[in-house]
């Protein structure tokens, strides 16, 4: 047990300390959460590739800083500008998904026309994968690309697709090969936004904002050559994708954020002569929750340490997902009791705390808990795989009629 | 002995839900959610044709001098539609403090307008339970200053009754001068609150019984907020199991699947038991007056904590739909937030309920 | 709503009150749990009952009181033996189930000779139903009666037989046509727990107590007249039996004691120079439990209310006995933790509280809670009566080959 | 950096486990449990061969100076065994209090004894935690008079440790005049726990450090209290997996159901963390002395809730089988239930993390 970087690293530290002091009146305003990158954050996120503290580990030729893989690296980059409070860099699904998947299955010409592209914001993907009726099952997309005269003919309907208002682009999971068993059958293509036959349908979600969208696709005509990875594999490209995806490491520096500001928020909120931290029942909730983010914050730097001798992360990993969500959300919960009747103010209401962000978080924290089935997905994945415990028996023996009918009865049920 | 609701409640409670069936249909509701005064003159007229907002009015001045229960009935109905309609303060509260402290004059005054529908109270008694961002009305030479939070049934409110720092309560006209009237939103669209603020205003005091009246209407409160998460989960419980029914995943209805099954039963096995707490809260508060207020404690907390966890696993039985704006889940989900909080959250009243029973000992 | 029982049962409540107020000291100690009844036991049934406090409404033809069933009556009788902490009769498995049983489908013969001489606590009977493969499902059980010499020839195992070692008689479901489908190849039979062949051995408990057995038999012969109802009609008449049960009213003046006892308690725990009860997040918890008491109660008075006028109990009833165990299991929960480290004493140690009570309670609940899977039962119950949810899916489809090998590996994990 | 265990913890942890599995199979267990004094000679002298006893003491009196960690590894596997052995106090609090705060005497007297397992030492400081029943010692001129609770290892201990009323400790021989012990018993038939009552016993303090080493002595404590907690739910944890994975029911395992699925999901997603946490308490203890207390509470109360849950729900995945005494299940669900208790509950745990931050105020 090592707690310590060592002197290399503390010198990166002090560096991205140094550079941070140097720069931060460069710095734009934190974003709202699905815009298209500002003028000011574009040259933000050039700043940081040239520094090497974003998109670090892509290749110079691609538009990225070019450095060999140093996960110390990484997480000391990702710390200090979190203790800063200041954006490491644009977070989008274009930069988060797409650009480690062209680095590992797209063409030289797919690298060379998108990462460096997506990398500096200045184009901006959309994610389509999920369907109404196979949120907790990708496998079960029902979305088709026929091939029509050299152009595949899309035909479909997407959701959850979170910034498709916003988007240039959109990388998509179709089923090219209708006959085809049911995960040999899917394509991933990248096709822009604006091709005729694309209409995209703002999804409002409990917290009263669109976060997402629903995007259909009618004749949607995509050129065959925009596909990553070979026909019918889309399946497996789309999987090395969610390997790459940051919420499975989850983000203790963000759990330990939301801690803070709940600390000061009860520091801050009074009742009566006393303060909210002052109530022993609500403060004993305080530490229980500090426990918990502290216990989280420990099992990242143990998933980190594994990473770094090459070992797997195991169960440690596997729960990041679920317990991180449940964490978050009883955050949210406890900031909203310890304000009491102000608890419930929103949508820019006077007296209304932290612009509402405790209420949005209760809610969109839910949301990531639900979405798509998640916590129940994430508890087979633990069971599953982390427990090696049988999986439900197969379902092979249903008919084909009785699943033919099913996935009409989900289709409508989903499109409600 | 009859512990339940006798045919006439009975009665009521259909009839107030046949009338919300027609008159707070969901499409309603989000129309009424996406103005700034969400309260619906329609439904609040159909609700008079049933002479709801008479029914605790004493007969003696037009009313039909009716029990907090029956008040209860109605209030898990209306949650039950997430009715944005008046009710709290200007159908409850305000004849209660009236009947109960108001002078004559105030009586026959306000109290049949009210009976009528044509007068509505809003009621400010926030400070009396906990004082947030130095909130606090005071009642000196005559006249009152301070400012007042968390005023309920705000908009469209023709005078106000506040509770002063000593919990006199107070009766002020909307229009009086020198009161300055601020809306607030909430999570839940379908309530009305707003603050008031005083600058030396004229006002027309209620008896001076130390607090008695105020006490009073923070226990009929906190009842008929109870009654109203209760409706609010009884809905949300159902929309979950209609859910589970139709919606298919490998095959099957998902409420086929175990997990999901033993969700709904344990919210059904929670949610249950507050009904006859409810009850029992809202009859003694006319019959037992002396333990009314620990039960009042009770049925607010209990469903506080209970509907919150009924309107998180009602959501996650919906899966991705709960969570978007297609089904409107979320008025329901948002109406127990806000009755979990108002006039006290679980925590605050479960102290209040153990200095009752002289538990707290001095500091 | 009206709380008030009226002036016909003031009266016999206080009745009841000046009874026990000269009867008291004739009250025999507490029982152990699982012991036959005293001497001084008997001699209070014998009183209890010549007063009618006790199998009230049994015709006095068969050793009862004979009263017409009034069940504000019966409530009344509960509480006030309650509130005076007395035992308000013998209460065991003979008398709660196979009375009835018997008063409904027994002989006349079986009437005349059982019914008194259980009532009176002469005779103590067990119960044989559960088995281990078939916890969770009565329909499942496997020990067989063949029909040999106008016997009946028993072979197989119970669990759960609590009273087995002090038992005179035990009813007990058994196989008697063993081609028959699940339910109906049951029956019903009573006989004597000192035929030769019976052995019972004591099942130890996770409390450090034998509260129950596990009974075998070998080659046990019984008259084939000992049969209640028809032969393979056993399910059903056990289901009879079933509804009798007073568990599944729940009790809520046993929460109320509990309740009661750990205020107490609270407040005579001393933590340094304050009480348990003036820690303000152990009172919290205790609040919390008052409220979900006293709605255990309010909910208790429905269902009464509801029989009072001959409406079915629905989703109040179902509820009761899950949320009833719960309550009763966080009780003591909660009383453990206020005691602190002195929370653990058990086995009469030195500054044992209570007896161990608290310890012992909390484990048993929990038994109680998992008893044969109770909780997942209750659940589905509640999910499928009381919600109308769909059932699993039949189980049909599964071949029989594989439903023998399940059954069989069943038996051996139940009697590892 | 590298957070995790080095190679040589990895070793002891697998040396030790194999130990126990060999040792302190459950048949020993049950053997122990229902001795008056549990703890088993055959397994203490199978753990000094591994020089377990010489772990903490230092190297200058003929001990192995290891780490807190390295017995948080040790710690975790005896409960993972339910192993009756001698350990949190002989073999861990004693040797650091007599290194941290022993004269020079004391620690040539009973150091290398300690590591040669030829001496054991109980330790009675469950009052500066929580004082029960009146309980706690004075050291009044020269001599200890009082009642000490809840002193650990307490069968066959040699001599006790105890804390005074100002947090001073005090080493008193097993035989000393006016010295009384007496058994307690606990739910938890694998450690040995007794009271000490004083009627002016000579004493042999160790330094008067104004209570800083009996603080040590309870944040060791309660780390590995929170190792043992671990380890004992890692038990229960696989237990019921295995169980699911053998038990049929309606033709197919019931792991294999999602009810019980989740259920074992979820005590693996709350306990995972738990691992990294107790490493990162035990590792401060002697690598950031200032973050050990906080860190101790934070790994004490989250072990002790969330084991709580594991307990349960390991035992209700068991059925009526982990109901019996046939599997041996309780004695993992009564090691939990020690572990959470002793040395202050979650709730009081909190309540100091909260103080060390400064978050109460002044009452």
């Amino acid at each position: 047990m090592d707690l310590d970087y060592g002197p290399q690293y503390d010198a990166f530290r002090a560096e991205i300390r140094a550079f941070i002091n140097a720069h931060r009146h460069l710095a734009p305003p934190s974003a709202t959460r699905f815009s298209r990158p500002s003028a000011e954050a574009i040259r933000w996120q050039k700043l940081l590739i040239e520094h090497g503290y974003t998109a670090r580990t892509i290749p110079a030729e691609y538009g990225g800083y070019g450095a060999a893989p140093d996960i110390l690296k990484s997480r000391i980059i990702a710390e200090e500008f979190s203790r800063a409070r200041l954006p490491s860099g644009l977070a989008n699904q274009g930069i988060s998904m797409l650009v480690p998947t062209l680095l590992e299955l797209g063409t030289d010409e797919q690298k060379r026309r998108w990462i460096a592209a997506t990398l500096t914001g200045e184009v901006v993907w959309c994610q389509g994968y999920s369907e109404p009726g196979a949120g907790s099952d990708l496998a079960n997309l029902k979305t088709s690309a026929r091939i029509e005269n050299g152009e595949f003919v899309i035909n479909g309907q997407k959701i959850w697709t979170s910034t498709a208002k916003q988007a240039d682009m959109i990388f998509c999971l179709v089923r090219t090969e209708l006959e085809a068993s049911k995960h040999s059958g899917i394509s991933y293509l990248i096709f822009s936004m604006d091709i005729p036959g694309i209409e995209v349908r703002p999804l409002k979600t409990m917290t009263g904002h669109a976060e997402f969208n629903e995007t259909f696709f009618t004749n949607v005509r995509v050129p065959v050559d925009q596909i990553v990875g070979q026909r019918g594999q889309g399946w497996f490209v789309a999987n090395a994708t969610l390997g790459h995806e940051r919420g499975m490491l989850g983000d203790p520096d963000a759990l330990e954020n939301r801690l803070q500001a709940l600390i000061g928020l009860m520091q801050q909120e009074s009742i009566g002569e006393g303060r909210a931290i002052d109530n022993a029942v609500l403060r004993d909730r305080l530490v229980a929750l500090q426990a918990e983010v502290t216990a989280m914050k420990c099992n990242g730097m143990r998933i980190l340490s594994n990473s770094l001798k090459g070992e797997p992360g195991g169960m440690a990993k596997l729960i990041v997902k679920l317990q991180s969500c449940e964490v978050a959300h009883q955050i949210s919960a406890l900031a909203i009791d310890a304000m009491g009747e102000m608890g419930i103010l929103y949508h820019r209401s006077p007296r209304e705390r932290d612009g509402g962000a405790w209420q949005w978080n209760y809610m969109f924290q839910l949301g990531l808990i639900i979405g798509g089935g998640t916590a129940q997905i994430q508890k087979n994945i633990i069971a599953e795989r982390g427990l090696e415990m049988p999986r439900e028996p197969k379902l092979a023996r249903i008919s084909d009629e009785a699943k033919g009918a099913a996935g009409m009865q989900t289709d409508r049920q989903g499109a409600a | 002995m009859d512990f339940g609701l006798s045919q006439d409640q009975q009665i009521l409670r259909d009839a107030v839900a046949r009338c919300l069936a027609d008159t707070s249909p969901l499409e309603h509701v989000r129309e009424c959610a996406g103005r700034d005064n969400p309260l619906s003159d329609t439904i609040f007229g159909a609700l008079h044709d049933l002479a709801v907002p008479a029914m605790l009015v004493p007969e003696e001045h037009g009313g039909l001098g009716m029990t907090l229960l029956d008040a209860a009935v109605v209030a898990e109905q209306l949650a039950y539609a997430v009715t944005p309609a008046p009710f709290l303060a200007s159908v409850v509260l305000a004849p209660i403090a009236l009947s109960e402290a108001g002078t004559n004059k105030q009586k026959c005054q306000w109290l049949p307008k009210i009976a009528r529908g044509e007068a509505r109270i809003g009621v400010a008694i926030s400070a009396t339970v906990q004082a947030r961002d130095g909130a606090g009305v005071q009642f000196v030479e005559g006249k009152l200053s301070g400012t007042a939070l968390f005023c309920l049934d705000f908009e469209g409110a023709d005078a106000y009754l506040v509770a002063d720092a000593g919990g006199r309560l107070h009766l002020v006209p909307a229009l009086a001068s020198g009161l300055k009237a601020t809306r607030l939103t909430t999570i839940d669209r379908t309530r009305s609150v707003g603050e008031l603020s005083f600058a030396a205003v004229e006002t027309d005091p209620l008896a001076d019984d130390g607090g008695t009246a105020s006490a009073r209407l923070r226990d009929a409160g906190r009842v008929i907020l109870a009654a109203d998460s209760l409706g609010a989960g009884q809905a949300m419980i159902e929309k979950a199991v209609d859910y589970a029914g139709q919606r298919e995943q490998f095959g099957r209805p998902i409420g086929s699947f175990q997990a999901v099954k033993h969700m709904c039963a344990e919210m059904a096995a929670r949610h249950e038991p507050c009904r006859a707490l409810v009850w029992y809260a809202a009859h003694v508060f006319d019959a037992l007056p002396e333990d009314a207020s620990l039960a009042a404690c009770h049925a607010k907390s209990l469903t506080g904590d209970v509907h919150r966890f009924v309107a998180r696993t009602a959501t996650e039985v919906h899966g991705g739909m709960g969570f978007t704006d297609l089904l409107g889940l979320h008025y329901w989900f948002k109406r127990i937030g806000f009755d979990r909080q108002v006039l006290g959250g679980p925590e605050a009243v479960r102290a209040e309920a153990a200095a009752l029973q002289g538990w707290t000992r001095a500091a």
